[in-house]
């Protein structure tokens, strides 16, 4: 599911090329969510960096397919040169960005893919892909899970709405990184909300009394099964790791109450998009697939993660900084 | 004498239809859409370009087949809470039969029909189980949202058919294909209401069911007909769904539920039943759309996004406030 | 068999309970064919019970319904408006958000064929109904405005015109001028008596001695959810009347 | 004579009770929960372990608290949509006064206002502006979204405070804090509803709103009194919320605002009003969370959840297919 | 001012028109103390309306009520009822899902104070309701059925027994014995008479002449949303009045 799609790495056509600053307009997944804020935040530092004029629209709610699709079309009808998109599904912009690569508008994917096959044949022309590699995210916390459970032990999954493919990936991820001591023995979908994952954690506890890890799909629902965790006693017993990176989520890292978090950054992910409208605008070829940072964030490294939030603490390539000098 | 005053005011009809409040009332959601469309273009004249009339309505098709749908069972004093989850059924099930190399008609046919079950059943329980339209309907999102991950495997299918493509992008001047289909479906559900002796039936069945059954009326069969109807149009919706988003995915697609009612509703359609139009309602899904696509257009922040629909939605409504 | 004066209706012994309200007990009554029949009693004495059983509205727990000959079973009011019994309920089962016109031709709709599809005749409709309602109202309601919006006599005068507009076997009007003024009422016993030398008959249920005196030719009497008694009109007086429905009189 | 039948008919009240079918489908929650519990039990024992009827009760609380609040609302034929995000509104409100250090008293008090304040317009439009219930609190339940994101700038707040700890963890036996204080609410709820004039001209408001108007109570006054009353307990739900999960979010919780009906429901009251109780729409409360704590219990896959969901909330509502 | 035969209720050229349909037009007419006045017109004549109008339902769209010495301007039934005006209204304002006592006492609740908290004093209630219920009605509905279970004539007299039960200066009665039996008629007259004998003034609307002759002291006649005459009881006939409704003569 990972690695993108379409037709990339094409070079934005002559007529929309040249030193002309872009007029930048993002459509990304949801509102409620502060990941998307840090995304967004990120964009607009680079469009302040860089004195380009960038609008952002959301969709109402992170499963809101069509309400996202509506909004893209309302912004395909204006004036902007490049068109920054966050798919909630493969496919549910597909139709209004061919309208767009019709016009020959440059588009950026980023944080979710674009169905590649959807993309090709629908003539929707990407000019690249940056996000992250969800199956590699999950695969780093697996990891760490069987490095906490040296003993063994079984572990559980609480992912996002069922049918989620971001979440589905990383679940699927985490069971590639389990050793073959740790076993995993129920996956629970809790809608991307803290107080259903908090709900759904208490009752898997009360079914697996045994239970030494949770893998959560995504940090605002590790905060919720961290309590659940807590509230059964078994703080410590039982091993939380979930992905992300928001800033509280550092914080319970930090204070130990979760035991990692595989941070993303939006952050990264949302600036690198303008970079690389900056880029195209300027007539530049972009690199097709672009691999956005992913660290994994644990109690012995949380306090560099705080301090650089929400700009990865390590160094990552960006290829798109080289291309606007 | 008698029949002198008759014609009289009959004549009178429209004279004092005109003067009536509740008259202007059944029309508040145009009156509203006129208002908003004035509103939009004053600030943003992109906003009656024919590229952006053609989006506006497109987006619409879907709302406007679901609304229609709606009204069929809410003026029978029901509502189809799993109308959105059998329209994802319905495209599940069109993906799957798709991908299975059934071909594109028979895929559309297992789609609709998958839907229309869907719908049959919630008509059976509320008529025979005699069990609360809102319950049998809400347990039917659940299931039907359920089969849809159980049969996709809780993954999306995409399709690439050309005749697909022709529908969600073909168009007719600045009316786009699912547009027109939207309009048919609408234009037929009219027909069906107010000219046909079912449709009558359909309106009593709501005012009174004790009434309608006093006159031999079975409510029971009126009850599954609506619902299966809501059902049939749910699964047209999931084509027009797999057309526009070039996907059969099991998502839940909860805001055209919401949504679906709210354009019932502000078509000046009572929940109660027994009343109905069906312009009211394509209005009232044009209406919600418009202002989607306004905001976005005016480019007001996401976050003040929410604020608005909510404001302009109960000031929209706010025209009905003559309604007795 | 469909000679005046003999029976159109049969109920024998026809009970129905509603939790532990004993509504009919054992109820037995004929109704001839070409006669006007009358049912009284005191409020809450079945009367409305028994019509809503014979219309097909509840089903009698036991007993048997015979009509037109044969014995019914009529699991719905379709059934009993098929067979040929049209009823004038107490509550009118008028649907107040239909025009006039929609409530008199309910389940009996106009259509006109277009090949496979059938739509309604509207303008037809509208000028049956103005002539049945003009024969019966005074302030005649105009037929395109809805129920909702009629006086309590005008919505009478609708529900009654529906029951007598349809070829029936057996009329059934459950306290039809109850709310109706002079004129109005004097208008309804007109109807009544032609429905019957049309060759109908008709079950009035009515408080109204001196009416039922005037119209009927049989008089059934009911107390507490039993049938106590039955008399020819012209045989009885509406003193007799009153000490049966009173128990003061016992059968 | 007649004061003789009258005494024994009052007298075969219970008996006749129990023989009436229209009384066991207001029981039909409890039956169904009993039925849920026993198939639970013997599939899993740990269902009825102490912790887990601990916890299981625990996650009911705000679930109860707001099927109260709706009951109220539902029993004048109206209904809350705006509920859940009320509660949301509420929850950030606290948390922001709370990091403003307002202390927590003072923001426990400004949150449930805040929630207050969106029902106490709700019932304003409804009586007032004689705007459909459904598209006021529709309205609301975007605007109040909105308004919390604005106010959160769409960011949680982690609340530490130990008193809110305590509130989520601490416990009388098997019963936690919270859920004895949904259980105070649902009883003085049930005081209001049955043993005030208040709650019988709520009934009647809900039952006839004519024959109340006629009758001198001013339904608009009950009207905005039940949407204050909804709010009130959106605003206390957002409290146990935030206490629950150590957060004050701008999240949208939907699904608190389908289970809050489907509770009152399952409970046996009808959505058309004017009749209702409150242990009904409890019960219906804790039938929702212990079907789902079963179903995760016996580790029911996650694609078959919500189909397993929707089946039983039908089942258990066909327990009440006797109600006339 | 308060003496028997002092006007208590006036009205002047009240009108009220419901779109095109004027329900009334410049209504004039005087209800004393002591007295029973009664209302009588065709179906549709505007005497439901009427009633409406000074019971607070309605507002006139012009003209001036004057209720027991001053000009009133109801703003809703609470106020009228306030004012000391109960009303038995021909739809019966009745909520089918409360019980028979429910009703009695709605909006006049029997409280018990605990403090600052009022609980409902039920048992008080359902007491005085038996009581209540026993006056009137011969099958004697339980007062804990709701009254969705009532028959027709059952409901009238709940509804009629509410408006007698609470001490008021008017009782305004719409068609009350319409669904009501001879013995359940016969007891309301008594009430009717009753209630004029303890000083309420009451307005009887019905159709039913020989009721209106025989209980009342003055008539008034309305005639398609006109007022067409007034006459005192014992110096007119029912052939002059029915002359009055017709518009045979007119005044
Ligand atoms: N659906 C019902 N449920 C419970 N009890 C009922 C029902 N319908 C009627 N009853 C009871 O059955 C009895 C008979 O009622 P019915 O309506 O047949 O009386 P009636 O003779 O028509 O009286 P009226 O002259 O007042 O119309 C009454 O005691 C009434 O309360
Ligand atoms: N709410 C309303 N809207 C429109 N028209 C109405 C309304 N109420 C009454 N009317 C009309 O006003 C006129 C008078 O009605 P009203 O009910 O006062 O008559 P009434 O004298 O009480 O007749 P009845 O003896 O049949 O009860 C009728 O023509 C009626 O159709
Ligand atoms: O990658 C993001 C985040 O994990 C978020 O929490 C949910 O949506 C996904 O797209
Ligand atoms: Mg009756
Ligand atoms: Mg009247």
């Amino acid at each position: 599911a990972c690695g993108s799609g379409g037709t990339t790495g094409t070079t934005p056509a002559a007529g929309e090329a040249g030193t002309a600053t872009p007029k930048i307009a993002a459509v990304i997944k949801g509102l409620d969510n502060p990941f998307f804020q840090t995304m967004k935040q990120g964009m607009d530092e680079q469009a302040a960096t860089g004195k380009v004029p960038v609008t952002v629209q959301a969709a109402n709610a992170i499963t809101d397919t069509t309400g996202q699709a509506d909004k893209l079309n309302g912004l395909a009808g204006q004036d902007f040169s490049c068109y920054v998109v966050n798919p909630i599904s493969g496919t549910n912009l597909v139709q209004g960005l061919a309208q767009l690569s019709a016009q020959n508008k440059t588009v950026v994917n980023i944080d979710s893919p674009i169905d590649a096959a959807a993309a090709k044949s629908a003539n929707v022309k990407l000019a690249t892909y940056i996000g992250t590699d969800n199956v590699e995210a999950g695969k780093m916390a697996g990891q760490r899970m069987t490095e906490l459970l040296a003993d063994g032990g079984n572990v559980a999954a609480i992912g996002g709405i069922a049918g989620d493919v971001t979440s589905g990936a990383r679940i699927e991820g985490f069971q590639q990184g389990l050793g073959p001591k740790v076993k995993m023995v129920q996956t629970v979908a809790a809608n991307w909300e803290r107080q259903t994952a908090l709900t759904a954690a208490t009752d898997v506890l009360q079914a697996h009394p045994d239970l030494a890890g949770f893998f959560v799909a995504n940090d605002d629902m590790g905060l919720g099964v961290a309590r659940a965790v807590a509230n059964a006693g078994k703080a410590g017993k039982v091993r939380v790791i979930s992905v992300d990176g928001i800033k509280d989520a550092l914080n319970a890292v930090k204070a130990g109450t979760l035991d990692g978090t595989v941070a993303q950054y939006p952050y990264a992910i949302g600036l690198m998009g303008v970079e690389a409208c900056q880029a195209a605008a300027t007539g530049k070829t972009l690199p097709a697939d672009v691999k956005a940072p992913v660290e994994l964030v644990t109690k012995e490294n949380a306090d560099k993660a705080l301090a650089a939030t929400p700009k990865p603490f390590g160094s990552y390539d960006d290829p798109f900084a080289s291309l606007i000098k | 004498m008698a029949n002198a005053t008759l014609a009289a005011r009959d004549g009178e009809h429209w004279a004092a239809k005109l003067k009536d409040v509740g008259f202007w009332a059944e029309w508040a959601a145009l009156v509203g859409l006129v208002v908003l469309v004035i509103v939009f273009q004053a600030l943003n004249p992109t906003f009656l370009s024919p590229g952006n009339i053609t989006s506006m309505l497109l987006a619409a098709a879907i709302l406007i087949v679901l609304a229609v749908g709606q009204t069929f069972v809410i003026a029978t004093a029901g509502i189809d809470l799993s109308i959105a989850s059998a329209m994802t059924l319905g495209a599940v099930v069109f993906g799957q039969a798709y991908t299975a190399q059934w071909g594109l008609v028979l895929s559309c046919v297992a789609g609709v029909l998958a839907a229309a079950v869907a719908g049959l059943v919630n008509g059976m329980l509320t008529a025979w189980g005699k069990i609360a339209d809102f319950i049998v309907t809400l347990g039917m999102l659940s299931a039907a949202s359920g089969l849809a991950l159980i049969l996709s495997d809780g993954k999306p299918v995409t399709i690439i058919d050309p005749a697909l493509l022709a529908l969600s992008t073909g168009r007719v001047g600045i009316f786009g294909y699912s547009f027109l289909i939207a309009i048919a479906v609408a234009v037929v559900a009219h027909v069906v209401l107010f000219h046909t002796r079912f449709g009558t039936h359909v309106l009593a069945t709501g005012g009174s069911p004790e009434s309608a059954n006093a006159m031999g009326i079975s409510t029971r069969r009126i009850k599954i007909a609506v619902y299966t109807i809501s059902g049939v149009l749910a699964g047209v919706g999931a084509l027009l769904l797999v057309a526009r988003v070039g996907a059969a995915e099991p998502a839940s697609n909860t805001s055209f539920l919401l949504n679906s009612v709210a354009a019932v509703v502000l078509g000046g359609v009572s929940l109660f039943g027994g009343r109905g139009t069906i312009i009211g309602p394509v209005i009232g899904a044009l209406l919600l759309v418009a202002l989607v696509n306004g905001l976005t257009l005016l480019g007001v922040s996401q976050f003040y996004q929410p604020l608005a629909v909510g404001v302009v939605v109960v000031l929209a409504a706010l025209l009905t406030r003559f309604q007795r | 068999m469909t000679e005046n004066g003999t029976p159109l209706l049969e109920t024998h012994d026809v009970s129905l309970a509603f939790g532990s309200v004993r509504a009919l007990a054992d109820v037995s009554l004929t109704l001839r064919r070409g006669e006007i029949t009358a049912l009284v009693g005191d409020n809450g004495a079945g009367k409305s019970t028994l019509v809503r059983c014979i219309s097909g509205i509840h089903r009698p727990q036991s007993g048997r319904i015979v009509f037109d000959g044969a014995e019914t079973d009529f699991r719905s009011p379709e059934d009993a408006r098929e067979a040929g019994i049209e009823t004038v309920h107490q509550n009118l089962a008028l649907v107040e958000d239909l025009t006039v016109w929609q409530n008199l031709f309910l389940n009996r709709e106009i259509v006109r064929r277009f090949g496979p599809v059938a739509l309604l005749d509207r303008r037809a409709m509208q000028a049956r109904a103005r002539e049945m309602v003009s024969t019966l109202a005074v302030n005649v309601p105009a037929v395109k405005s809805r129920v909702r919006r009629l006086s309590g006599g005008q919505r009478q005068a609708v529900a009654i015109c529906r029951a007598a507009g349809f070829s029936s076997k057996l009329v059934i009007m459950d306290e039809p001028t109850a709310a109706l003024g002079v004129q109005e009422t004097a208008r309804v016993e007109e109807l009544i008596l032609r429905l019957r030398d049309e060759g109908h008959a008709v079950l009035l249920i009515s408080h109204n001695f001196a009416q039922v005196m005037r119209l009927s030719q049989q008089v059934w009497v009911m107390r507490a959810g039993r049938c106590v008694g039955g008399r020819r009109t012209a045989e009885t007086t509406g003193e007799e009347i009153v000490a049966l429905i009173t128990g003061a009189l016992s059968n």
